[in-house]
């Protein structure tokens, strides 16, 4: 289990740096494909069987062929090597830096005070404001799609339906600019 | 005198000659130079006839009360311990004699301008001004409150430049008229300073009331003697004494009659007033005095030295009248008030009365002053000359003439008081000053009205007209006899002058000056004349018989000294190096660097560093998505971090 | 295996009432919908109609704001504590629904000008308010996110409405790729925030934080990177280069719009998240927020001294405005006057600024816009109340008595001297000095006579729209200068009645 | 009856301009009527009320208010709407109204172009001006005090002169770098005075300021107490109003900008206004800082006195002569009031009244010499009177006035100012006294070059004033005279206030102001 | 399935993704690509939310990364679409290139 999640994790950092350092825009997007789909996999392996399914079908499938779509469209044979400039510099010293910073933050529960996971502390806790906190076994039960499905059509009901508006004007805005007209000023 | 009487004379003094120059100022254009001749004489000659009441009344007011004061408004008051003046005016014999004085020569002075100004377009302004000068001067006199007084003080300055600058397209006289009153100003200022200090430590500025009060001051205290000191630099602005006095010569630029007028008779004199009028508080300050003494003296001397060399002919009268102002500053400055101003009364008469002389004779040559291009004038302006060898023999001090009276009389006070340790010092001086004061107005009188004509206009010069001739003759009858029952300079004569003013300076503490006694004064009188009659000689000798001796004498006087004289000691460089120039130079320096480069600087300099800040943040900007983000990304970092790493702890 | 039929966690729906209180947002949604059917409808040369369309639902949508800030009372959390309905909101709708209003009214005579006249670009700032008004209510990270992109996005499309201006475009562009740059931090931001308190919900993290006695790094990193999002969309010093470009690239009525919109919108969320969401954390917040703020004054004010284009200059000054905002938002944990401040400056900026905008609207010519300061020389000989109107709005920016812009600044200042941080207001005060200096040029310009060899730029006619909006916008920033108390008090209710804390 | 009096007196120029608005533009007629009428209503006003004033009864401590309005403004901040009239504000009050009344018959019908917008700004200022000297409330004074630029810089940047740019933008940097600093002081205040008021009174009697320390980072000023640095604030800012070198520069260039019918009540009462607010709020708020720093303040009017003199003798242009003239005399003002003596700060309430009259005439002779000869270097003018010989008399009146010639209103106020200067210290009365010297200097200079001499080429064709310009400016060489032999009523009214501020300041016991 | 042990690891990965998306953003020209590497850091965000979730027992995390999922495909929409315009007004993909307005 370790060795498959070590693996698939390696698998999305390398074809993250594919994404970032190939010199072909199509790369890229192939990259991205591997890094998305690996993370699908990671999501499965976390319990989140919905979010494994959206991953899939919207991102490797709708987007990443819109991308590849594009792409094709457009430059089929451009070349953009990365520009290793001083912002690569400033780039990969980020990296380094937060990825360093974040894991061992992380690995040791660091802490101005006592204690340490304070998330897990809080939804232990009979907090009275953690209404929505269940039970592992709540939120695992029935493989998950059907709590969380049931929750984005309850309590997440309006974040849910800003994201159809979202889409809509997403739509109108891609018809609007690529529209081609003959109505000029 | 009752007050009622009091303030209708005060209101009447000053409002006929105001009215005048109102009049004048306003509808005189208009109504042509009858008019104005008639409206500017006329209102004189109504204030003369005031003075004289109020003369008579001081003289028949019971002694005690021969000095009152009228208030004719509250001119300002800021509460109770704070400044506090009001619209006062006193009556007192001073102030009468003066009043008597600047009105009675005054008119004679309009009527001689009458015809002297005859040809003049600006005879209005001319009148205006010179009616405004005679309010403005009686107001001076008559005032009764420090505070109007000095307002007083500064109305005649202002008359005195204007009539200076009467014929303003000349630049010379633009430039003299603002010499004049810039150093008016500088002894307004000494004397309102003075006046701060009178106020603060006696309360009041209501000359009576700082007379009763100031008494108490301590005798020679440091106080006392600033305050005399503060007032005799204005005493010395006005009167044209050391170091003020380089005005007063150029002052001659203006008409003859305002020379003869303010520069010699009223308004330079009124140095001599003030002195007096502040006596108690002189009295009480030896070093004032001795300082005022021997200003006074020294001006004199040096005035005299000038005057012999100068050839301007109303130049060498503004000598003369410096150096015999200067005699009267140092006969108030060793307290011989009365003596002082019976010179003034004097001198106002002979001074007045040469002034129109010469200006007969410039008018008659057609406004040439320089003396050496005269002579020989004597037989074609008769009445002119003997009227001004009257008042040459008047100034020289030769006997049986005004001056002789009132300079011996005032020369005798010198033998027995002044300032140090040895007193008579500055009388032999004095006795000097008499020599001198023969020879240059000697000098003058042989120059102008002796020898040979210099040049055609002389041959063309006709005397006079009548309305321009009486006044002189007039006044060089008067320079004979007046002073004939006023007062004898020989002890135990008649004093009547003296014996007037008495109760003036009777009050206050004691005046230092003592009467000298009948030997002394007997002897100082045959000294002093002789003194006189030399000067005199001296001059016929070289000037009128053309004697080399003397000539050859003076030749062998220093190189630098007739230089010196000519040049006038060269006061006028010293102040333009050691004053103008420099305040001139700090005031470019001001405009050139100061103000743009320091004063604007600072703010420029601030604005041009935003400039450049501006610039550099500008070039922030460079448009290019991945610097934008460049800068988001360490920003952010750098952010987290800060906030994780040390704010946190 | 699904062999359950009841549901394992209990669902409860939202309720009539939950919807009524997002009455305004849903009629601006509605509207949204609805104008993009009309203009199927609507015949081209016709299209001033959708602009009255769009403005009846504002009209509507603020009229439903105007029951909600009665009906609302001391407020409460709708949705599950997704969104508030309080006066706050409210407030910050109703400022918003007027400038969205000025807004529409001024763009039919500048896009018919520029050639740009379609029925989306109504429908996309109806969009676009909505989003800013869930912005406002948001009571959670995700309704936060969301609404931020929903405007983002329908900002981004108008940004580059300009179909054949490359400008435009590069504007556009520029804006999308930054955007959803600021987007990821954002994200990974309220990643660390849910992570480590365990919430969404502003309420819970709220109270979360208060009784929690712990500070991890994660979750300062995560507050910190949620300021950075929103600071990014607010344009504050050092995540506003974009806005220059993009203000100067947008075509001039969306810049007028994004201006004041987008501030206001996020101050709002700013406000409700760091002064009544994060105070248990503000020591550790208040010295980034410190330093941003003086840095947006400072680079706001000084970059705009040497600027020759008046939009990048508006940029600028729009970039120091929102540095003066963030005083208030700085000192808000210890001071309510802070938030009054916040408040009452957003709506002096929003009149003050939309009016200055809608001067280069208003007067631009055909086919290009009035940017240089060159158009603006002389405007005040053949434009004289045109000219009078925008030299008072430039002083109400640079904080003159008795404009609005003055009150703004007096609130947040006493703000901070009131809370002790002195050192903030002389930034301020400071600043402001200089920021008088570039103001003043500009409307002096107005009044020198154009150069002999230089052509005087071809001003429109101000059609009755763009008259009626400047004339508005003058009143308002007079009012606000002087009857300081209409929304002064307003503004104290609003803060009086701001969720989370104030339900308790 | 129960009038608002001292609102009508702001109220009626802001109606007055509303009502212009619907005047048409090219009736310029009725427009100057307007003006005119709504002046003349402001001035009859303030006359009934500066003439009714020592027949009132004043309000109780701290300060004595004869006429008294407080309503409601923002009740959120304790602010108010609290006008009032004292000794103090009432003779500027006047000259506020006089001059205003003034620059509304300077304006010309023929030569103004777009006289309708001049007249609405005129009256606009004229409105700030009187709201500055009467409120009582130290945010609605600020909002005047800044609000007052508004419309100045409209009429600055629309009828100003050639360099009017510059000079617009130096004069509002200038001032509300100052006002700001001054802004912060007055919130400081509110914040730490206990009584969470703006209101003057209130401040007054309040306990005063608690003693936090401001901490400025990276700035040390251990010396001063917070108190001492709330009264740098307003100090600044009245320094840089009155103006006190070094903070002078923006006054010559703007009043060479300036145009000259508006110089009339620029120079007339804005730049008292610097002067105003430093009795007003100087001496009763910050009495242990005035005290303080006197003798520092003082040497920078002694300062403002030589440097403006100085600067005045080297000008060349007319204008900017008259300008530096006018910061020394603004210096002899700021002399008296740092006196902190009664006798000090009345006569700088005298030197403002008079300096109002005569700047105001100095400015329109400049004007119409400007006009007639089309250049303002006095180089190149010369023997006017003879063309000019009304314009001439006038000059010389303005002139003598303007160097303190005793006898002169100019003379009442440097005198009494240089007596409190003495009483401060002997030093600085003597080097005013020097300015004195220098005045006289730079005035005389300017008046006989433009007047005598050999005329000069330009002054050829020059025509003398019109009845109707000698009609501006007789009044005011008439109160030249007349203030100069009674300048009683000035010292009077101002009297009791005086005592009151002074009192106040140097820590004696504050009596109500009465008149007796 | 996973255990706790795991989740630093996650959260590293997490931060790793991020900081590569942003560090792609930094230097590729090609607006597509930065594109892409938005997507990078969005979908790392999703990493962190769903672990979080996972260990906190919530739901929240994954009804979060759901909406982010939609986000990223709206802003990719539109994204795609501007760089579609732009293309066709002849510029060139590069991000460098749009740097008309400056300063």
């Amino acid at each position: 289990m370790t060795a498959l999640i070590a693996v698939v994790m390696a698998l999305a950092a390398i074809s993250a740096i594919g994404v970032v350092l190939s010199p072909q825009t199509i790369y890229s997007a192939l990259s991205l494909v591997v890094t998305v789909t690996m993370i699908s996999v990671l999501f499965l392996l976390l319990n989140a069987q919905f979010l494994f399914a959206v991953q899939l079908i919207i991102y490797a499938g709708a987007v990443m062929v819109l991308f590849v779509f594009i792409i094709a469209l457009l430059n089929p044979e451009a070349e953009d090597r990365p520009a290793l400039d001083y912002r690569a510099m400033i780039g990969l010293a980020a990296v380094a830096a937060v990825t360093i910073l974040v894991f061992v933050t992380a690995r040791n529960g660091i802490t101005y005070g006592s204690g340490g996971f304070r998330g897990q502390q809080v939804g232990a806790a009979s907090n009275p404001y953690h209404t929505f906190a269940f039970g592992a076994d709540a939120v695992n039960a029935a493989g998950n799609v059907q709590t969380v499905a049931g929750q984005l059509f309850t309590t997440y009901l309006l974040p849910f339906e800003i994201t159809s508006l979202l889409l809509l004007v997403a739509a109108i805005g891609a018809v609007y600019l690529t529209r081609r007209t003959k109505e000029a000023a | 005198m009752s007050v009622d009487v009091a303030s209708t004379l005060v209101l009447l003094i000053l409002l006929f000659p105001l009215g005048g120059a109102a009049l004048n100022a306003l509808l005189g254009p208009r109504l042509g130079r009858q008019f104005v001749n008639v409206v500017g004489t006329a209102s004189i000659l109504a204030s003369f006839v005031v003075a004289t009441l109020l003369l008579a009344n001081v003289v028949g007011a019971p002694s005690g009360h021969s000095s009152i004061t009228v208030r004719l408004w509250q001119w300002l008051n800021l509460g109770s311990g704070n400044l506090s003046v009001g619209m006062d005016f006193t009556l007192d014999p001073l102030s009468a004699i003066m009043a008597m004085v600047i009105t009675g020569v005054g008119f004679l002075i309009h009527v001689y301008s009458v015809g002297y100004m005859e040809h003049d377009e600006g005879i209005a302004r001319f009148f205006a001004y010179m009616n405004f000068f005679i309010f403005s001067m009686l107001g001076l006199v008559l005032a009764g409150d420090l505070v109007i007084l000095i307002i007083g003080w500064a109305l005649v300055a202002f008359s005195s430049y204007v009539l200076i600058g009467f014929w303003h397209d000349r630049p010379s006289a633009v430039l003299a008229a603002r010499k004049a009153f810039i150093t008016q100003v500088v002894g307004d200022v000494a004397m309102v300073i003075a006046a701060f200090l009178i106020f603060l430590n006696a309360h009041t500025l209501s000359l009576p009331n700082v007379f009763a009060r100031t008494a108490a001051f301590p005798s020679g205290g440091i106080l006392v003697t600033g305050i005399c000191v503060l007032l005799a630099i204005g005493a010395f602005a006005k009167s044209a004494q050391f170091p003020l006095h380089t005005w007063l010569p150029d002052a001659m630029e203006g008409p003859t009659p305002v020379s003869a007028l303010i520069h010699a008779a009223t308004m330079v004199t009124a140095g001599v007033y003030l002195i007096a009028r502040f006596h108690p508080l002189f009295n009480l300050a030896p070093v004032a005095e001795g300082m005022v003494a021997c200003v006074g003296i020294g001006t004199a001397l040096m005035a005299g030295v000038i005057a012999l060399s100068q050839i301007d002919i109303k130049r060498v009268i503004a000598y003369s009248t410096m150096s015999q102002i200067g005699l009267m500053i140092y006969a108030v400055g060793i307290g011989a008030y009365s003596a002082g101003l019976f010179h003034f009364a004097m001198h106002s008469v002979f001074k007045a009365l040469l002034f129109m002389a010469a200006g007969n004779v410039i008018h008659a040559l057609r406004d040439e002053q320089d003396i050496r291009l005269m002579g020989g004038l004597s037989a074609r302006m008769r009445w002119t000359q003997w009227s001004f060898l009257s008042g040459s023999l008047a100034l020289a001090g030769i006997p049986i003439f005004a001056g002789w009276f009132s300079k011996e009389n005032l020369l005798g006070f010198g033998t027995v008081s002044g300032p140090g340790a040895a007193p008579w010092l500055l009388y032999v001086v004095g006795v000097g000053i008499n020599v001198l004061t023969g020879l240059y107005a000697f000098r003058l009188w042989a120059v102008v009205f002796q020898g040979e004509p210099q040049t055609a206009r002389v041959w063309a010069a006709k005397e006079a007209r009548r309305v321009m001739l009486i006044p002189v003759v007039m006044l060089g009858v008067l320079s004979l006899i007046v002073a004939w029952p006023l007062q004898w300079p020989i002890p135990n004569a008649v004093r009547v002058f003296t014996d007037f003013l008495a109760p003036v300076f009777a009050a206050g503490p004691p005046t230092p000056a003592a009467e000298p006694g009948v030997g002394l004064a007997t002897v100082a009188l045959v000294i002093g004349t002789l003194a006189s009659l030399f000067g005199v000689g001296l001059a016929q000798r070289i000037w009128v018989r053309g004697d080399p001796e003397p000539a050859a004498l003076l030749v062998r006087l220093p190189r630098g000294l007739p230089l010196l004289s000519y040049n006038k000691f060269y006061f006028d460089e010293l102040y333009d190096r050691a004053l103008v120039n420099p305040t001139r130079a700090v005031a470019r320096t001001l405009r050139r660097v100061v103000e743009p480069d320091i004063m604007d600087g600072w703010v420029s300099g601030i604005g041009s560093v935003l400039r450049g800040l501006s610039i550099d943040v500008r070039s922030v900007e460079t448009g290019f998505i991945r610097d934008y983000a460049s800068l988001f990304a360490v920003f952010a970092v750098l952010f987290v971090v800060i906030t994780v790493v040390f704010v946190a702890r | 295996m699904l062999a359950q039929a009841v549901p394992i966690v209990p669902l409860v729906t939202p309720s009539a009432k939950d919807l009524l209180g997002l009455l305004p947002e849903l009629i601006l949604g509605g509207g949204f919908v609805v104008l993009m059917l009309l203009d199927l409808v609507v015949p081209a040369r016709r299209r001033a109609w959708l602009a009255a369309f769009a403005f009846l639902f504002i009209a509507a949508s603020f009229g439903a704001c105007m029951w909600g800030w009665f009906d609302s009372g001391s407020g409460r959390a709708l949705y599950f504590g997704s969104i508030a309905y309080d006066k706050y909101a409210m407030f910050i709708n109703a400022v918003l629904l007027i400038s969205a209003a000025l807004v529409v009214i001024i763009s039919p005579q500048y896009l018919n000008r520029r050639g740009l006249h379609y029925g989306e670009y109504y429908a996309l700032i109806l969009a676009a308010t909505t989003g800013m008004m869930l912005l406002a209510g948001a009571m959670s990270l995700m309704v936060i996110f969301l609404a931020i992109e929903l405007l983002s996005v329908s900002l981004y499309i108008l940004s580059g409405f300009s179909r054949h201006e490359e400008r435009s475009q590069e504007a556009a562009l520029k804006y999308l790729l930054l955007g959803g740059f600021a987007s990821g931090f954002l994200l990974f931001g309220m990643a660390l925030v849910y992570g480590e308190t365990g919430h969404t919900q502003l309420q819970q993290i709220e109270a979360a934080l208060r009784v929690s006695t712990n500070v991890d790094p994660l979750l300062l990193a995560g507050v910190i990177l949620i300021f950075i999002g929103l600071a990014f969309k607010a344009s504050l010093v050092p995540f506003h280069t974009w806005t220059p470009d993009v203000y100067q690239g947008a075509p001039t009525s969306v810049t007028t719009f994004m201006s004041v919109a987008t501030k206001v919108a996020a101050f709002a969320v700013m406000v409700r998240v760091f002064t009544y969401t994060f105070p248990a954390v503000y020591a550790h917040w208040q010295a980034i927020v410190f330093l941003v703020a003086i840095a947006s004054m400072l680079v706001g004010n000084i970059a705009a001294l040497t600027q020759t284009s008046v939009k990048r200059m508006l940029a600028y000054s729009g970039i120091a405005q929102a540095g003066y905002i963030l005083i208030g938002v700085a000192v808000s944990p210890s001071e309510p006057l802070g938030t009054i401040g916040v408040l009452y400056y957003l709506a002096a900026y929003a009149v003050t600024n939309i009016g200055a905008f809608a001067v280069i609207t208003v007067m631009a010519g055909r086919g290009e816009d009035l940017d240089s300061y060159a158009g603006l020389r002389g405007l005040a000989y053949r434009r004289p109340y045109v000219a009078a109107a925008m030299g008072l709005f430039l002083l109400s920016l640079g904080g003159f008595p008795p404009t609005a812009g003055f009150f703004g600044k007096f609130f947040v200042f006493a703000a901070a001297i009131k809370s002790g941080q002195t050192s903030l207001a002389l930034w301020g005060i400071a600043t402001s000095a200089v920021s008088v200096f570039y103001y003043l040029r500009v409307a002096l310009l107005m009044y020198q006579r154009p150069a002999a060899d230089q052509p005087e730029y071809q001003w429109s006619r101000s059609t009755f729209g763009g008259s009626a909006v400047l004339l508005a916008t003058t009143a308002g920033t007079l009012v606000l200068g002087i009857l300081v108390t209409l929304v002064y008090s307003a503004a104290a209710a609003a803060q009086g009645a701001l969720l989370p804390v104030a339900a308790g | 009856m129960n009038v608002p009096w001292l609102t009508l007196v702001i109220v009626i120029p802001v109606g007055a301009a509303l009502l212009l608005q619907v005047v048409p533009r090219n009736l310029t007629a009725a427009v100057k009527g307007v003006t005119l009428l709504a002046t003349a209503a402001v001035a009859v006003i303030v006359g009934v009320l500066v003439a009714m004033l020592p027949h009132t009864v004043g309000s109780d401590q701290p300060l004595t208010f004869h006429y008294e309005e407080t309503h409601a403004w923002i009740p959120g901040i304790g602010a108010s709407y609290h006008l009032g009239l004292d000794g103090l504000s009432a003779w500027l009050l006047a000259l506020n109204a006089g001059v205003f009344l003034l620059g509304a018959l300077a304006v010309s019908r023929r030569s103004t172009e777009r006289l309708r917008f001049y007249c609405t700004l005129l009256l606009l200022t004229e409105a700030a001006t009187a709201g500055v000297l009467l409120a009582a409330d130290l945010l609605l004074f600020y909002l005047f005090w800044e609000g007052m630029l508004v419309p100045l810089y409209f009429l600055l940047s629309n009828y100003g002169g050639e360099k009017r740019g510059p000079a617009t933008l130096k004069f509002i940097l200038y001032t509300v770098a100052g006002s700001l600093l001054m802004l912060l002081s007055i919130i400081w205040l509110y914040v730490n005075s206990g009584a969470r008021s703006f209101d003057l009174e209130t401040l007054i009697t309040s306990s005063g300021p608690a003693q936090a320390v401001i901490v400025i980072p990276g700035i040390h000023v251990p010396t001063f107490t917070p108190q001492e640095l709330v009264f740098i604030g307003f100090a600044l800012a009245f320094a840089i109003k009155l103006p006190l070198v070094p903070f002078h520069t923006w006054l010559p260039d703007l009043y060479e900008a300036c145009p000259p019918a508006a110089l009339v009540f620029f120079a007339g009462i804005v730049s008292k206004l610097g002067a105003y607010g430093f009795i007003r709020f100087g001496l009763t708020l910050f009495p242990e800082p005035v005290n303080h720093f006197k003798w520092f303040l003082a040497g920078v009017a002694v300062l403002s006195i030589i440097y403006g003199a100085l600067m005045a003798l080297s000008e060349r242009d007319i204008k900017r002569i008259v300008a530096y003239a006018s910061i020394s005399h603004l210096g002899f003002v700021a002399l008296g009031i740092f006196s902190l003596t009664q006798n000090g700060v009345n006569g700088s309430i005298i030197q403002m009244i008079n300096h109002g009259i005569i700047i105001s005439a100095l400015f329109l002779i400049v004007g119409f010499i400007e006009a007639r000869t089309g250049t303002r270097d006095r180089r190149q003018i010369a023997g006017l009177e003879r063309r000019m010989p009304w314009l001439y008399a006038f000059f010389l009146v303005a002139t003598l006035a303007a160097l303190g010639m005793p006898g002169m209103n100019g003379f009442v106020g440097e005198f009494t100012i240089m007596l409190g200067a003495f009483q401060l210290n002997w030093v600085y009365a003597v080097l005013a006294g020097g300015g004195v010297v220098l005045a006289c200097w730079y005035m005389l200079r300017l008046h006989q070059g433009l007047m005598h001499g050999p005329p000069a080429a330009l002054v050829e064709r020059v025509r003398d004033i019109r009845m109707g310009e000698g009609l501006l400016l007789a009044p005011l060489a008439a109160l030249m005279i007349f203030l100069g032999v009674y300048p009683r009523p000035v010292g009077d009214l101002a009297r009791p206030a005086v005592t009151q501020y002074v009192a106040r300041a140097t820590g004696t016991p504050v009596l109500p102001a009465v008149y007796s | 399935m996973i255990s706790t042990g795991a989740f630093p690891y996650l959260l590293g990965l997490s931060a790793f993704l991020f900081t590569i998306g942003a560090a792609g953003v930094l230097i590729r020209r090609n607006p597509i690509v930065v594109l892409m590497c938005i997507e990078l850091m969005l979908n790392a965000g999703n990493i962190a939310l769903i672990a979080y979730g996972r260990f906190l027992n919530s739901v929240e995390g994954q009804i979060f990364a759901f909406m982010v999922i939609v986000v990223a495909a709206a802003e990719v929409v539109v994204g795609l679409a501007l760089v579609t315009a732009i293309f066709r007004l002849g510029r060139e993909l590069d991000v460098d290139d749009l740097s008309e307005m400056s300063e």
